[in-house]
């Protein structure tokens, strides 16, 4: 067992807890912060993958953006979250076999798969990813579609969300 | 060094966590937090497509980078249409916000 | 790379421990004599009332929302701006687009009023 | 290779080869020599932090007319170790009702998030710490974390007064990243990379020059990042008595006041890496990595100075009024900025660097000239409102 491997695993492990105990804590603002440690772990993955740009990506988006709105929302919506009640619906048990059914059912398909345990290949020498990810996302040959209808699918988030939490009374 | 197989099982495992959540949870902001996992197991997916697969065809970053713009947007409006209902409703309890059933 | 990223988890690993020593010094050197009223939740003085929860403005939430959208657009222009000097003029005007969508949203919000703080 | 000319590389190789001397696999030498290597840089940072303390107080004190710390030692050098022994004898009390564990980790992020820049910093051509290819936005995620401990230490500890502060600095810490993103992706336009050691390399011209607008927004947005005056409103004593670390004493306290000093130092060099040339000074930087280690600390410590001069001339702005002067003046001018910087940039590729120089520089001028102007109509218009039309002529 590699160095490498061993912090995959103790990352991995603690994808899944802080993931487990997202969906099962009771008090909402622990929720959010696990998943806070959740994202990390996550943006850990992408360093050990070599994206760089996606790990400090999700660190700046997930961590710095989408959970602070989590947390906010969470405070604006607190009078509900005094924790009285159950958190978790009438039929969770059967929610958790569907749930470790799809695992498996993920899992007997992945593995019937030829390329299920691949290696990854060394990078070609001089191989800048960040400069590659740039040209490939304004070449017309690339992904200039995908990256302006990004924006415009963020300008009518924008719009939307704006137009919905918004009203005056 | 990590085998492709390591990733694709915990991305399916994260997956299956985040469903369990967003079945399970009553409160509207935890199911959106579920969805913010299964978005992630995705990401992990794709990423690790990228990496095994050819590094200098850049769609796995592309479309990682694309689920980004997705998860930003969904809770931007999500959580705008969670806190609108509270306003009305007072409530953010997913199953008492039933007026559209009828 | 991987290297860089060790050293950077190492970072964070050294980084959290000096605090989390300077912190067990204290503690260990530290007088601990608890009483009800030191532990109080310090309001000037008064009575605290209630618990910990106070209606927010709405404001603070409009306003982490307009900076979601103009983050995430705003990191995606990185990799733009790196690959810049190798890239045509359609390329430049394409990511000036991307920039001006952007813009656009930034009006509208300030249309609509939601910059005010009312 | 010797220790005068790569001091770093120098004592890492006899470490390593030590270590391996010793019977040590290969890559638990180079990654116990790694280790060595950030414990000395982080205790370094920690050395100065103390010293930041002398040197604010210090400089508030030369800006107020006083004479500021001089009883303890020569100059009241060593005021800061005393400060420090106070903290650590001091109680440590935590409130009723809070959560313990956030409670605690709060401060600890406060600084690690603070440190964690240290890792991408070039103090010489050298000493790169690591040369990371996405670095300026490592900068933005590294404060991230510092926005989250923020969070964490206001609900962490149970009072109201705490969580009205955390969410007036998170507000304002949120809204300021967006300038500040858009005046880095300036830097990297110009240099062709995120990394901070190719954005040095590729001054040969300070970027001050090439884009004075962007350097001002940047500290404009840094100091407001800080949250110091005149954005201090965390800190608002008559409103809202300490801001989000009010709860926190002793050690923890220590903490926080501790990250803050050593962030605006930090963002000092920042500032200086990105538009002042970090280590470089007219050629004097290769005279030996320690000199140009000295470079980069001096050029940091100006910035520290910039933001203090601020600190302590400018007075608390009003929270509506720092919000809309980001989101209606800061963010679309540094919008603007960057797209007449990107057109110009690819306009003036291909020509000589002198013209080019002129070009970005001539660019900034003219937008600058156009904002002030605007500026001032939209004074004038609201003086009139205010006074009316007659007392307005009268001013002019």
């Amino acid at each position: 067992m590699t160095f490498t491997q061993i912090i995959f695993l103790i990352t991995a492990a603690v994808i899944l807890g802080s993931a487990l105990m997202v969906v099962s804590t009771r008090n909402l603002v622990h929720a959010a912060l696990w998943l806070i440690v959740t994202l990390f772990g996550v943006a850990v993955l992408y360093a050990i993958l070599n994206a760089s740009f996606l790990a400090v990506v999700q660190v700046v988006v997930y961590i710095g953006a989408i959970a602070i709105l989590f947390i906010f929302a969470i405070m604006l919506t607190r009078r509900e979250m005094l924790d009285r009640g159950p958190q978790l619906n009438r039929g969770w048990w059967l929610n958790a076999i569907i749930a470790v059914l799809t695992f498996g059912g993920l899992f007997w398909m992945l593995q019937g798969w030829s390329g299920f345990s691949k290696a990854a290949a060394d990078f070609p020498s001089g191989y800048d990813a960040v400069g590659q990810l740039g040209k490939a996302l304004v070449s017309p040959t690339g992904f200039v579609l995908p990256f302006e209808v990004a924006s415009v699918l963020l300008l009518a988030a924008l719009v939307g969300a704006v137009y919905v939490a918004f009203t005056r009374k | 060094m990590i085998p492709l197989s390591w990733y694709l099982i915990l991305s399916a495992a994260l997956f299956s966590i985040g469903l369990f959540g967003v079945l399970s949870r009553r409160n509207a902001v935890a199911i959106l937090l579920g969805i913010e996992l299964m978005l992630n197991a995705v990401n992990i997916n794709l990423v690790s497509f990228w990496r095994y697969g050819d590094v200098s065809m850049m769609a796995g970053q592309v479309f990682a980078i694309i689920v980004f713009a997705v998860a930003a947007s969904e809770v931007a409006v999500g959580l705008a249409l969670v806190i609108s209902v509270y306003r009305r409703r007072n409530t953010v309890i997913a199953d008492e916000i039933d007026l559209m059933k009828w | 790379m991987q290297n860089d990223w060790l050293y950077i988890g190492l970072f964070l690993v050294v980084g959290a421990l000096i605090p989390t020593s300077a912190l067990v010094a204290s503690w260990i050197v530290s007088p601990k004599k608890p009483n009800p009223i030191k532990q109080s939740t310090y309001e000037c003085g008064m009575e605290t009332v209630g618990e910990n929860w106070v209606q927010f403005k709405a404001q603070y939430y409009i306003f982490a929302l307009v900076f979601l959208v103009f983050d995430v657009e705003t990191v995606f222009l990185f990799p733009w701006a790196v690959s810049l000097g190798q890239l045509s003029l359609f390329a430049v005007v394409e990511g000036i687009v991307f920039i001006l969508i952007l813009i656009a949203g930034l009006v509208y919000a300030w249309r609509k009023g939601m910059l005010e703080w009312v | 290779m010797n220790f005068w000319t790569d001091p770093v590389n120098f004592v890492a190789q006899w470490l390593l080869g030590l270590l391996t001397g010793w019977g040590m696999p290969g890559w638990l030498a180079s990654l116990l020599v790694q280790l060595i290597g950030v414990v000395v840089l982080v205790s370094m940072m920690m050395v100065i932090d103390i010293f930041l303390v002398w040197i604010e107080r210090k400089v508030v004190a030369r800006f107020q007319d006083r004479l500021g710390p001089n009883r303890v030692g020569p100059f009241g050098i060593i005021q800061p170790f005393a400060d420090i022994i106070k903290l650590i004898i001091k109680e440590d009390i935590t409130p009723n009702g809070a959560d313990k564990l956030i409670y605690n980790l709060a401060p600890i992020l406060s600084l690690m998030s603070v440190l964690l820049l240290w890792a991408i910093v070039p103090l010489a051509p050298v000493i790169l710490g690591v040369d990371l290819n996405v670095g300026a936005l490592y900068i933005i995620a590294a404060g991230a974390i510092g926005t989250l401990s923020i969070i964490m230490a206001a609900w962490a500890s149970n009072n109201k007064f705490a969580l009205l502060g955390a969410f007036r600095q998170v507000a304002v810490l949120v809204s300021f990243e967006v300038p500040m993103l858009a005046t880095m992706l300036i830097p990297t336009i110009l240099a062709g990379s995120m990394g901070m050691n190719e954005i040095i390399q590729s001054q040969n011209v300070w970027y001050i020059v090439l884009a004075p607008l962007a350097g001002l927004i940047f500290m404009i947005a840094a100091i407001a990042e800080l949250g110091r005056a005149p954005f201090d409103l965390n800190e608002a004593e008559s409103e809202i008595v300490a801001g989000y670390h009010i709860e926190y004493t002793g050690m923890k306290f220590g903490l926080f006041y501790a990250g803050e000093l050593l962030h605006a130092f930090t963002f000092g060099g920042f500032w200086a890496i990105l538009f002042l040339g970090g280590y470089r000074f007219f050629g004097l930087e290769n005279l030996g990595p320690i000199v140009a280690a000295a470079i980069l600390m001096a050029k940091a410590l100006f910035g520290y100075w910039l933001i203090m001069w601020v600190r302590y001339t400018v007075m608390r702005i009003r929270i509506d009024h720092m919000l809309a002067f980001n989101w209606k003046f800061l963010t679309p001018l540094a919008f603007t900025l960057l797209i007449l910087t990107a057109l110009m940039n690819a306009l003036l590729r291909g020509t000589s660097s002198g013209v080019y120089i002129l070009g970005m520089l001539l660019t900034n001028v003219i937008l600058g000239w156009i904002i002030v102007e605007i500026l001032r109509g939209f004074s004038r218009r609201e003086r009139e409102r205010v006074e009316g039309p007659q007392q307005a002529v009268a001013h002019q």
